[in-house]
């Protein structure tokens, strides 16, 4: 156990990986330079035929990574900037998601798509959206993430593991600081949520990029009284809603944080189903805490407005303990 | 109830080593080209048949027929192993036979019912048979293309020299995808034959409306090989494709063989009950249909000695076959309701 | 007033729309011959110039609609099959939905793209999807759904002259009945719902496709005493929540049936709205009648099953009932 | 406080209709070269300022220079009009000051200040000026050619001889985008140039590593020409881009230029702090710095005669209107926190 950045817990998982299963092939523009860092060394360490820089080309990417993987590879397909993922849409939407459904099941596609997404550094709307609900609305895909550097590894290596499409979602602005990393065999299973904080008057499901200031709230609000349950599904798509229901059931009250424009964000999703099963035990309405239906605007004056931070979480949540 | 088989993982072509020359060019022997005169008609005889249970109201979905077509599937498939990949498009009852897929389990695809290959959630726009290395029919054009991409690149990491081949239309030849496969299969020298099927026609969209240039031409700028081919000559397309997938094995990379042919049915059954105006000339089609494939290679063949008696034989046989193929689809049951449900995740 | 279907409700009012704005032009696969019969005798009317075949190239559509929307002409873009717009899904949720914004509002962008979405026929995954909550997560585009032939002239009439992106989604499956369709100058404002039938116990929000079997379940309901009101918001985003709103604070009960996968779903959207703005007046949680997380399967036996009737929209209102 | 206008909407260039024919490649005069000289050395002015306030930590968000590459911008936009259109990519400084966009606005915007051109809503990546027809930096790669597409699809349509020109890197041209808008370019005449910068990366990547053939060529199979110029010499890229455009204008279609040029600086500033090792060597840039634009032109003026003394008072005149323009920038204030809720819709 040592203590690491996010993305040397993934490169140190995905490593791990690629040394128990030669059948791992990896690519993406620049995964040799990595400039995120979560793929430095792999070039080094397995070779050309392993791991390859691609053109920029995320249309035949992604249909290659669904081509591959149904061929027999397990693959990594790193797509940089989450909204990248809107250019190689279409093989994710039409193929990766469905492929194995239309076949009948004749397949599998183990393929863990990568990408950052997120606001928080200036980057501005077109390297900055949450699009974790629109493949979450997919059926077909799973999606992680982590919101922790630990949980990070244990989640990237139970992606590659899978034998579905997985969407493995790193924040990009704010999931860069250092947390325990376990060394080694660490595997977390897709679909579990973690309680990181245990409380007694209301549960608060925080999403990837959201978890810091969540707990920062929460550490706050227990400050002046308020004992709040804090959840990190990890996993969006399977959601662990057994967890938050739990939760809920025992606090009665539910404040969901999503990075996600709340217009069919996860925390619609979260709210109407976890309502819909603690319908008599809710004391209020859940509140979702989310970016407005905005793109992410340039100025930090601006996406500092724009990003829920831990004082929108705690006004939620006193607004639910009235 | 076996499909017909051409070949099986194990025997493969001796000519499939050929070297990339124009000059060792082989000849088909009759016994081959007999073999896939015999391939073309099944796949037109299961079409024809199809275009019938289609007029009857029997089919749930949309089929689009290769009518026509044949001897592209037929003379590129037959120098193909199991181990070898195919995707397809919209169009792909041919390809899926030529690269030697179950017949009854296609038709019972298509028929929506439970022995379907796809157990009845695909359709004819997706008949697949994984384990003949058919990695699908796809509803997306274009949408074979990064798929075949990536099956090569897989084949080119195992190393047994097998290749991946995709079919599309001239119409698929205008999505950027093409582009980025031929560019991605020249750099990284992927075992990989493009194989697009200029059948004249985009839906209902003349070819020379919505195309520019030739699309053979296409491969040029990245150092891809590029070649017409008449697609309606299966020894033409047989000798293409025996070079380009000698090259893509023998590890030389990857090669666009544009084959020239012509659709004669409608671009989907039916079409003319919701056009409101035809797209082309009734006179046109009467044209092209002198230049039909199997006519062609019957006449070959004739020309080598083959009987009206040996002909009447394989027709006799083929046509046993789709028999057969249809009563099974009929006589199949419906999916159980519980499959739509199943086969989402692994 | 006459009957007509919906496509050509859509048809004379893209007419009527084309033949007052000479800025308006239409592109699209084949929209000369039109297979959907939406685009039917536009070139013959308007001429090459302004009515235009594209070759297949989703990519580049999108883009270009985009482009020549900023240059200064108002486009229809027509997509055809819903599934396509993920094919030309870049230029869609990098541009169409941002550019605006990121410019800081020095262009207008008055774009109609059209598609045809749902199941129903057996075209199997590929040509089935209702990819409406996605583009509703996009936050710069609204999104049209009409459930009727005279709100669909009415729509596409507004929608072309709208400044905004707007996705014109016709239901394809079970779309094509007749209506009322009035003559001439008929418009329906964006975001305004309609009460197709007043009711008391219940309210049924039904969406598009949904609109005709909701409709069926309420007349059936009606028969066995149970008064439902029905609403058909016709535009999803923006939605007309207060007019839902109202409605559940006399009925006290929400069913809302999308043909969108649950996961994310407008279904989820409007439940947790709806259920945060109603919440003491709620008397059970809000129910949601939608295809589960699969795609559309071929066999109509399977299409069937995973595509909400009327008779599940009657149980989840007999549900809510008890 | 104005940005330097070497033309405005009326005044366009008498070359502008030159016939589309090497003979007739006219010369430029100095006069023209000296205002192009001007124009490289303000981007370049400007730049470099960006570069050092960017290491001083005062920039909200990364910048992308064009630092060596700015004869691309020049030799192209002096050639149009504010009635034409430009997209341009993430490297689009030069290519915004080229078309006559407000230099103190975008240096507000870079800072993310409301008098920023796009309100501080877009940054150096979506620097615009629709007013000047420059319909935005793109942080998509490959997004600006659709966009330019559909502005050369408008212009068409309008019928008052404006083209649509749309700079992007040798990266992009391996999106698919680039080919589909080729052949929609052909088949529908568009007044589209495609102007294919091409500075020896892909990001990190060396073009040849991910960009096979020669990029020029992949205009060809369009029927649409291609050519490759020095995209260091500002008059050869200005006769390139003058014959395109006047054959655009004149109705005659699309041209794919590929400027060879080479980037000075990072891919990204500060590219050093986050990369694990380097991906080219100091020498190589050492060599390519002999070929920078600005030198090459500046050789040129001073054979024509223009003296120290002029180059002096150019520079000071620069150095001037940049100091101007980041002290603009720097003293505007930041914007309402309200904005960040507007423009989502019109
Ligand atoms: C991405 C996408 N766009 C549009 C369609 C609708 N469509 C189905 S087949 C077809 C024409 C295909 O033409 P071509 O590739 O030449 O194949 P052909 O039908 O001639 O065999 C079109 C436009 C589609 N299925 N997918
Ligand atoms: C669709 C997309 N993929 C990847 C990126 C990340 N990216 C930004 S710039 C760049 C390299 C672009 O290279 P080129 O087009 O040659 O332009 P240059 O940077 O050399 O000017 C990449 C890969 C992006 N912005 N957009
Ligand atoms: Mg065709
Ligand atoms: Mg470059």
């Amino acid at each position: 156990m040592a203590k690491k950045r996010m993305v040397q817990a993934i490169n140190e998982g995905i490593a791990e990986e690629m040394a128990r299963d030669p059948s791992i092939v990896l690519f993406g523009e620049d995964v040799e330079v990595s400039p995120i860092g979560d793929t430095r060394n792999l070039f080094e360490r397995f070779g050309p035929a392993r791991v390859r820089n691609t053109p920029i080309s995320e249309t035949v990417m992604t249909g290659m990574a669904v081509g591959a993987a149904a061929a027999g590879y397990r693959v990594i397909c790193h797509l940089f900037y989450g909204n990248f993922i809107y250019t190689g849409f279409d093989a994710i939407a039409n193929q990766a998601a469905k492929l194995r459904y239309m076949l009948g099941g004749q397949i599998r596609l183990p393929i863990t798509f990568m990408a950052v997404i997120g606001g928080g550094r200036s980057v501005a709307a077109q390297h900055s959206d949450s699009m974790h609900p629109t493949l979450m609305n997919l059926g077909g895909v799973k999606v992680v993430m982590p919101g922790s550097p630990g949980d990070a590894k244990g989640l990237i290596k139970s992606s590659i593991r899978d034998d579905s499409p997985v969407f493995f979602l790193q924040a990009a602005g704010r999931g860069g600081e250092s947390g325990e990393v376990p060394d080694g065999e660490y595997v977390i299973p897709l679909g579990k949520a973690i309680i990181l904080r245990p409380g007694s008057n209301v549960t608060v499901v925080a999403i990837g990029s959201m978890v810091k200031p969540a707990q920062r709230a929460c550490d706050e609000l227990a400050k002046a009284g308020v004992s709040a349950e804090l959840i990190d599904p990890r996993c969006v798509m399977p959601f662990d809603f057994d967890t938050v229901v739990d939760s809920v059931k025992r606090t009665g009250r539910l404040v969901i944080v999503d990075e996600a424009r709340r217009t069919c964000s996860a925390a619609s999703e979260i709210a109407a189903t976890v309502t819909e099963r603690t319908f008599g035990t809710l004391r209020a309405p859940a509140r979702r805490v989310t970016v407005e239906d905005v793109a992410m605007p340039y100025s930090p004056i601006l996406e500092k407005a724009v990003i829920p931070d831990h004082l929108r979480i705690m006004e939620a949540v006193r607004g639910l303990m009235q | 109830m076996e499909n017909m088989r051409l070949h099986s993982s194990t025997d493969r072509q001796p000519n499939d080593a050929a070297p990339a020359s124009e000059a060792a060019a082989p000849a088909a022997t009759t016994e081959l080209l007999l073999a896939m005169y015999r391939l073309m008609l099944l796949i037109r005889t299961t079409e024809e048949r199809l275009a019938k249970v289609q007029a009857s109201g029997a089919l749930p979905g949309p089929v689009h027929l290769s009518v026509g077509q044949e001897a592209v599937a037929a003379g590129v498939c037959v120098h193909l192993t199991d181990r070898d990949w195919i995707t397809s498009n919209h169009r792909g009852h041919g390809h899926f036979l030529a690269k030697s897929g179950d017949l009854p389990r296609m038709i019972a695809e298509v028929f929506g019912r439970a022995t379907g290959v796809c157990g009845g959630k695909g359709g004819s726009m997706h008949v697949a048979d994984v384990s003949k290395g058919i990695l699908g029919a796809n509803g997306i054009v274009g949408g074979g293309i990064g798929l075949g991409t990536g099956a090569a690149w897989a084949e080119q990491l195992r190393g047994d020299g097998n290749v991946a081949v995709v079919f599309f239309g001239d119409g698929a030849a205008n999505q950027g995808v093409m582009f980025e496969a031929l560019n991605i299969a020249a750099l990284w020298k992927l075992p990989l034959i493009l194989v697009c099927e200029n059948n004249g026609f985009s839906e209902f969209s003349p070819s020379a409306t919505v195309t520019a240039g030739e699309i053979w031409r296409r491969a040029e700028p990245f150092g891809v090989p590029g070649l017409a081919v008449d697609g309606n000559d299966v020894v033409a397309v047989w000798r293409a494709a025996g070079t380009a997938i000698a090259r893509a094995r023998a590890g030389a990379g990857s090669t666009l063989i544009e084959a020239r042919t012509y659709r004669l049915r409608g671009h989907v059954e039916a079409e003319m009950t919701f056009l409101s105006k035809a797209y082309r000339e009734d006179a046109e089609i009467e044209a092209r249909r002198a230049h039909e494939p199997l006519m062609q290679a019957r006449r070959k063949l004739e020309q080598a000695g083959i009987t009206a008696a040996t002909f009447a034989g394989i027709e006799a046989e083929v046509l046993a076959q789709v028999d057969d193929a249809f009563k099974f689809a009929e006589e199949s049951p419906w999916p159980a309701v519980e499959s739509a449900y199943t086969h989402m995740f692994s």
